[in-house]
């Protein structure tokens, strides 16, 4: 096993080098330059081109590709957007992307197994065709229409902050208060990274179980006389989860995604949105560095998918070669 | 079943805690805090005036830092660290410079007319990334005349570098040897200002608190939150939970919030104005009654009612008009179709082929007219102008392009016909750049103008300190560019913050502290924000300023 | 010699579950015959014997850890990609489980046209022509070629199977269980349908089967595996007359014999001992033998020759 | 066989399932009976109702699709047709056990067999989790397997063929049911392991004094197994009589078909006996007798009418028009 993981590592390698290569030609490549973004008439040509030097943006692609991976190792990477050491920018804001997308998670969960299974055992009944419906609109719905409405509607009904990651117009508070705070202000924006991921899931879910429900273990269950609680929750329940947690592998894409639109209807101060300000103001490094960190996520996602895969379901053995 | 109940516990968990979270956040709410939370689009970038160039850096700044000089209510540059100041005219003109005595960086260090030579080199320091060395590049040099006296050596005349010395002094103690560029300074900046920096949490607030040493007297508000809100919209909603206490609004935000009995709206002219600006290397805009003409056929009135609802001004040139160098008598082109029609054909334009759209030697009157995504006032101004153009048969066909490309494929190598695009000014009317024949291949005079007369005004009204003489420069400056119209322009906006009504002003008068509204002035709001205060409900005024 | 298998053999190394240990598998442990052209040789033995991956490694599905396999004289893993493609249209297929051989998603006359146009054995233009010819060869009515296979019998889709091997014209197929999926009553007539194309068409078989009783009918020689080994190979009557291997004679003990009358006379076949065997140096057959004694522990025995063409590894058959 | 009683009795079971296609009548009008202690076979190909059957029994026909109409189902004195779902739990697995054909896929792959086993013991006697796990391991030890704790504690997938379906069977045997279903339980096994598990099954049946209920499409099964055959056709039952009888003189063409081709695959020489043709559609079955289409004896009459189950002399019950009498 520790063999199998150490090899899949090694492979993530080239492809991350790969991927890294391509984004920095397709961000280079795409026209605009991190310099002279505002349209400001007191600032001289000269001083744009000495920038430019400064920001070594004269010299060619490849040079440029060697200078950030030396400087991502070795230190030295810094935003042309506010000259922060980029490493310490992403750190500053991973633990904000983090646990919203934990929390969506957990929402994602919690919230769509229970409901796949819900749908699954009550087949075809009114709040089962309910639950496809809802599933329906909560793919499609586009995330920041919802955010606006939950926004509005949050505010005009209860007059409760909803944006950002705390209460600003409060005096001191107790441990507890700030938790529940930070909790309420959580709520929205997880729940709305979390829809897309609720509904589809689900789905996902439910017909998993109607496949296991079908299958012949399940009828041996129930001629050994168990209750259906025990054959749908013991025996169903263990076997459909196992794809369900593949899913977590290719959720984190998805959630990364996200995040962007979330992120800055929310005033969450996280990734998604310093990775789509830094694509606008073409800061380079930090794009580079956020795609990078995002492209180990989702290798690393995969693979420990498939080991988590292998954990629980007792026929998965892995090949040593 | 074990696991059908951790099925049903989990969801119902999370649904408990959230309303627990609910009450609990409902019940920490508290209105009357000693404080100022100000909404923000975006996060600042470098907290160091010498570095930043956006505005949300530059707001924070002004709090922090002080300038040598800075400009009053009514936009007279006044001092401020230095504590009086001489200009002497001639070939190459001196400004000399008298320090304020005592005034001490957040740090406790004194603060002397080292850090402001120290300020002027890391400025014009090839290696600092920096726009501001545009406005020094003609400075000969700075020589130290004393502890609190220094002298400002330039190599001609050019009275817009007054103003420059506006720039947010920064502590030489602190920063020589550091690279300016990449500092920890620029996160965690010491300045002289009447608030001191606290906190900066990225992308999400930052905090400065009142500095109890300010030369001018300790603030009346215990500190300043800039709070990020992305999303400009959105900033209402926190408006109306307390949330943020001041933010700007849109127009069309405009009417609600002044029915809110618990805020102010106020309204400025801002300090710029939109305009369509015409490729002059283009054959159809080459002749001056064609861009007459085009100006004659917009309904400019209509479209600040659409775009901004009526919350702007049609502009008649280049200068806001509350600014002293607006000339008055410049008459904005009434909106007449006939009279456009009129001009075109004096310039060859007819409809000769029927088809509804001019035509001159074959060729149709057809343009595209560009601006950039992502700012829905410019796509409407693209629309309803291709709308009123339609009417004298001039065919515009608008395209949005993001900014960065904006910038760099079409505005910047000069490929396009026609551009809706808006300058932010300072308050010096020197329009050198944008105007002046040089500017054309590298500057931002990119729709190619060449007027000789205009060339000759603007290099007087640089070299030019008395400001009447510099009047009468800049109102012929209007005059002609009016005339000529290588831009229609279209109008200057009003810019509308909203401040809730807690907020008062504190004037000390003898012994006594009188109290009194907030109120807009030329230079804007926040111009005596150290005198800004929140009556607490004991305080007994709390009644003349209760917050409902 | 058609065919010539020589000391085959192919270790599968597994790892134990997410942290146990590995080890490896001798699914296939030296096992060496021949066929002729129109012969048919059967390799018979339980789950697990190493037979199917024997026929994986004739085809050269499957490399193996040592051995080779000359069809027509050549070791088809010395040979190069376009050599081996030119080889494998000559030896084919037939699977155990007829559905899950077919792509559910194509026609029977697409699934037939992939295949004759992907080695171009017949013109484009006789195609149509050629599908129809071996539909009827394997005794379907030609309409099938526009239905998928869902909405076959098993026995249909056996034909299907066996239509598609015989498609390429090959010298050589192996059957691998073609018949033990099937019901009873259509069991003989793929069997039939299997010899009758032997005759016809000159075609050798690898039949591989579990149950000795289905191998009577179609092959003139019997090798009966166990545990990666050929441990018994005999003519088939031979077989049946005289088994010299215990286990062998488990094999046969085991056909059950559609009398109820002699039910209660049978005696158990040999291998009373349940699966949960161990291993040990000598004889694979040890831990189940009801003749086993001290040597069969220790030594493992070869496969001889106890008479012509009678080859058994066992210490206890000579006496 | 007279002095045994009746323990389970179905009279006039018809199992209908929808499909997209159209109706399959997979069980129409099917009647027999189980006595105390015999093991009744039933015989019949791939698709001739044989699970459906024991799975109307079970009480798990899947609803929807498929609709059990008109029948009786008694078990000693209960009526189970129409038993609530409560009351049918306590029977199934205790007084009616069942064991499938494919032991891989009827265990569950995540638990382990031991665990397995555990669990259908708590299900039907009051006994406490430590006294359960000893009950499963002496239950191992019985179905033959020398190391029962170290089986108990493997996975499915980890287990032979043999042992699997041991476990399968000790699984159905832990309440003593009076009736074990065992739906061809020999067929996805090897020769030499086949024939122990049914020599394990003869061993329980006669140590448990319990009824067997065996379907199996082999002959050779039903000859070492069974007292009495029910021979089933498309759904219908064709042939139902003594074992002995079946074997040495079966009166319908199709037992007769079906022995021959048993038979025949162990000669050497000659073609090999097959019953021409296919088993028909069960969504459009002919209007007269099922088997007709294959029957070499069919004459016009076969065609244009059912033939009902006749008694053709004493306990032998065939429905054919024409049915082969000897003696």
């Amino acid at each position: 096993m520790r063999k199998y993981v150490l090899k899949r590592l090694l492979q993530c390698i080239p492809t991350l080098f790969g991927i890294t290569v391509i984004s920095f030609v397709v961000i280079h490549l795409a026209p605009g330059s991190p310099i002279g973004m505002q349209l400001n008439p007191k600032v001289s040509p000269r001083i744009v081109e000495q920038m430019r030097e400064n920001y070594d943006l004269d010299k060619p692609m490849h040079v440029q590709y060697v200078l950030w991976l030396k400087r991502l190792f070795k230190g030295g990477l810094y935003s042309f957007k506010d000259g922060k050491p980029v490493l310490q920018k992403i750190g500053e804001r991973l633990p904000a992307t983090v646990v919203l997308n934990v929390v969506s998670v957990i929402l994602i969960f919690g919230f769509a197994i229970p409901l796949g299974v819900f749908s699954a055992t009550h087949r075809y009944s009114l709040l089962d065709n309910m639950g496809t419906l809802a599933a329906y609109v909560g793919i499609s719905i586009p995330g920041f229409w919802l955010a606006y409405i939950l926004i509005l509607g949050a505010v005009k009904m209860f007059g409760v902050p909803v944006l950002g990651m705390r209460s600003f117009a409060v005096a001191e508070l107790s441990f507890w208060q700030v938790s529940l705070d930070r909790i309420w202000h959580l709520a929205l924006p997880s729940f709305i990274l979390a829809v897309g991921g609720i509904a589809g899931i689900s789905r996902y879910m439910r017909s998993s179980m109607l496949e296991v429900i079908q299958q012949d273990y399940i009828r041996t269950a129930r001629a050994k006389g168990l209750r259906e609680d025990e054959v749908y929750y013991k025996h169903a329940l263990r076997n459909a989860l196992l794809p369900i947690v593949t899913i977590i592998g290719f959720l984190i894409p998805g959630l990364i995604g996200g995040s962007v639109i979330v992120e800055t209807v929310f005033a969450w101060p996280g990734i998604g949105r310093l990775a789509y300000q830094s694509v606008l103001s073409r800061d380079y490094p930090t794009v580079m560095t956020i795609m990078t960190i995002s492209a180990v996520l989702v290798l690393l996602g995969n693979l420990a998918a498939d080991v988590l895969y292998a954990v629980v379901d007792p026929r998965i053995r892995y090949p040593k070669r | 079943m074990k696991l059908k109940l951790v099925l049903l516990l989990i969801p119902g968990f999370i649904i408990l805690i959230l309303v627990a979270s609910f009450f609990s956040s409902r019940k920490s709410l508290d209105k009357n805090i000693n404080q100022l939370v100000i909404g923000s689009i975006g996060d600042a970038s470098y907290l160091n005036p010498i570095l930043s160039q956006d505005t949300a850096s530059g707001d924070v700044n002004n709090l922090v830092f002080n300038g040598l000089l800075k400009y009053d209510k009514d936009l007279n540059l006044v001092g401020d660290l230095a504590s009086s100041w001489k200009v002497t005219g001639g070939k190459e003109p001196v400004i000399v410079f008298n320090l304020r005595k005592g005034v001490k960086w957040h740090d406790g260090v004194e603060f002397t007319a080292e850090d402001v030579r120290f300020t002027f080199e890391r400025v014009m320091d090839k290696k600092t990334n920096t726009v501001r060395r545009s406005d020094f590049e003609l400075v000969k040099e700075v020589r130290i005349l004393g502890r609190y006296k220094l002298r400002v050596r330039y190599r001609e005349p050019f009275s817009p570098g007054l103003e420059s010395w506006g720039i947010g002094i920064v502590p030489k103690h602190l920063l020589a040897g550091e690279d300016i560029n990449t500092a920890a300074f620029n996160r965690h900046p010491v300045g002289t200002g009447p608030f001191r920096f606290k906190e900066w949490v990225s992308d999400e607030k930052i905090i400065l608190v009142a500095n109890d040493d300010y030369f001018e007297g300790r603030p009346y508000l215990d500190r300043i939150i800039f709070r990020i809100i992305p999303e400009t919209s959105l900033s209402e909603i926190e408006l109306l939970t307390g949330g943020i206490d001041y933010a700007g609004i849109y127009a069309h935000q405009y009417e609600r919030m002044k029915a809110n009995p618990d805020f102010r709206v106020y309204k400025r002219p801002s300090l710029g104005y939109t305009y369509i600006g015409y490729n002059l290397e283009n054959p159809l805009f080459k002749d001056k009654k064609v861009r007459q003409a085009l100006t004659y056929a917009l309904a400019r009135e209509e479209i600040v009612d659409y775009v901004l609802y009526g919350h702007g001004v049609a502009a008649t040139g280049p200068f806001p008009n509350h600014m002293w160098y607006y000339n008055p008598q410049v008459m904005p082109y009434a909106y007449s179709p006939e009279k456009a029609r009129q001009l075109l054909a004096e310039a060859g334009w007819t409809d000769s082929n029927g088809d509804g759209i001019l035509d001159k030697e074959g060729k149709p009157f057809r343009f595209i007219l560009i601006t950039n995504s992502g700012n829905d006032v410019r796509r409407d101004i693209a629309v309803l102008a291709q709308r009123q153009w339609s009417k004298i048969g001039v065919e515009a066909i608008p395209r949005l392009y993001e900014w960065s490309t904006f910038l760099n494929s079409y505005i910047n190598p000069k490929n396009f016909d026609a551009c809706i695009l808006g300058w932010s000014l300072s308050v010096d009317p020197d329009g050198y750049s944008i105007w002046h024949s040089s500017q054309i291949k590298d500057g931002f005079n990119f729709v190619s103008y060449r007027n000789e007369e205009v060339d000759r005004l603007l290099v007087l009204g640089r070299r030019e300190y008395g400001k009447e003489k510099r009047r009468a420069i800049y109102h012929r400056i209007h005059e002609i560019l009016a005339e000529e119209q290588p831009y229609t322009f279209l109008y200057v906006a009003e810019a509308m913050p909203v401040l809730s009504k807690k907020f008062i002003a504190v004037e000390q008068l003898d012994d006594k502290k009188i109290y009194r509204p907030i109120k807009m002035e030329k230079s804007g709001l926040m111009y005596d924000l150290i005198k800004w205060y929140v009556p607490q409900e004991s305080s007994g005024i709390s009644d003349q300023w209760s917050v409902r | 010699m058609l065919l010539r298998v020589c000391g085959l053999k192919k270790f599968f190394p597994f790892t134990g579950g997410v942290f146990g240990k590995g080890g490896v598998v001798k699914a296939v442990d030296g096992t060496s015959f021949e066929i002729a052209n129109g012969e048919t040789f059967a390799l018979v033995g339980e789950s697990g014997s190493g037979k199917t991956t024997t026929g994986l490694l004739t085809l050269g599905l499957l490399s193996p850890t040592a051995g080779g396999v000359y069809f027509e004289g050549d070791n088809i893993f010395k040979l190069n990609a376009s050599e081996m493609r030119e080889r494998r249209r000559r030896m084919q297929m037939v699977f155990q489980d007829p559905y899950g051989s077919l792509n559910p998603r194509m026609t029977v006359g697409k699934m037939l046209r992939e295949v004759l146009s992907f080695h171009h054995v017949v013109e484009p233009d006789f195609v149509r022509e050629r599908i129809n010819e071996l539909l009827k060869v394997v005794g379907l009515d030609s309409s099938y070629v526009r239905r998928y296979p869902h909405e076959f019998s098993g026995g249909e889709r056996q034909r299907i199977g066996i239509a598609r091997a015989i498609s390429l014209e090959p010298r050589l197929i192996v059957a691998d269980e073609p018949v033990s999926a099937l019901d009873v009553s259509i069991r003989g007539q793929i069997l039939n349908l299997l010899r009758e194309l032997q005759e016809k068409l000159g075609l050798a078989y690898l039949f591989i089967a579990h149950d000795l009783a289905v191998v009577r009918y179609v092959s003139r020689r019997v090798g009966v595996m166990y545990l990666g080994r050929i441990v018994e190979e005999a003519d088939t009557e031979e077989m049946f007359a005289r088994p010299l291997h215990p286990y062998t004679r488990a094999l046969l003990d085991s056909i059950p014999v559609p009398d109820p009358e002699i039910r209660n006379k049978r005696t158990m076949p040999a291998g009373e001992a349940p699966e949960d065997y161990e291993e040990c140096p000598g004889c694979r057959f040890y831990s189940r033998c009801p003749r086993a004694e001290r040597k069969c522990k220790e030594v493992e025995p070869e496969l001889v020759a106890v008479e012509d063409n009678h080859l058994v590894a066992c210490h206890m058959a000579s006496n | 066989m007279e002095t045994s009683s009746k323990i389970l009795e179905i009279r006039d079971l018809s199992v209908h399932f929808r499909t997209p296609e159209g109706l399959v009548r997979a069980v129409n009008s099917l009647s027999l009976e189980i006595y105390e202690g015999e093991t009744l076979g039933l015989v019949g190909e791939s698709g001739s109702g044989k699970t459906v059957t024991a799975l109307s029994i079970m009480g798990l026909v899947p609803s929807p699709p498929g609709r059990i109409e008109s029948d009786r189902i008694m078990y000693r004195e209960t009526l189970l047709t129409g038993l609530s779902e409560t009351r049918l739990r306590k029977i199934r697995g205790k007084e009616i056990a069942m064991i499938f054909q494919e032991p891989l896929l009827s265990l569950n792959p995540v638990f382990t067999a031991g665990s397995q086993i555990v669990e259908a013991i708590v299900a039907h006697r009051p006994v406490s989790e430590l006294q359960a796990r000893q009950d499963m391991l002496e239950l191992l030890r019985l179905v033959g397997i020398r190391k029962p704790a170290e089986v108990a504690s493997r996975y499915p997938h980890q287990l032979s063929g043999g042992m699997r379906q041991r476990v399968m069977i000790a699984m159905a045997i832990c309440a003593y049911p009076s009736i074990l279903i065992a739906d061809e339980p020999t067929t996805a096994l090897d020769v030499t392991i086949a024939s122990r598990i049914l020599k394990l099954l003869r061993e329980l049946q006669s140590k448990f004094k319990m009824s067997i209920l065996l379907i199996t499409h082999d002959f050779g099964v039903i000859a070492e197994t069974a007292d009495r055959v029910a021979v089933m056709y498309a759904g219908e039952i064709v042939e139902y009589a003594p074992v002995k009888n079946v074997f040495r003189e079966p009166a319908h063409p199709y037992t007769i078909g079906l022995l021959d081709c048993v038979s025949g695959i162990q000669k050497k020489e000659g073609p090999l006996h097959t019953i021409p043709g296919y088993v028909p559609d069960l969504r459009n079955l002919p209007a007269g007798c099922n088997f007709a289409d294959r029957c070499p004896y069919a004459v016009p009459v076969c065609r244009r009418e059912k033939p009902c189950l006749t008694e053709i002399k004493p306990n032998v019950v065939v429905a054919c028009h024409h049915p082969k009498i000897t003696n």
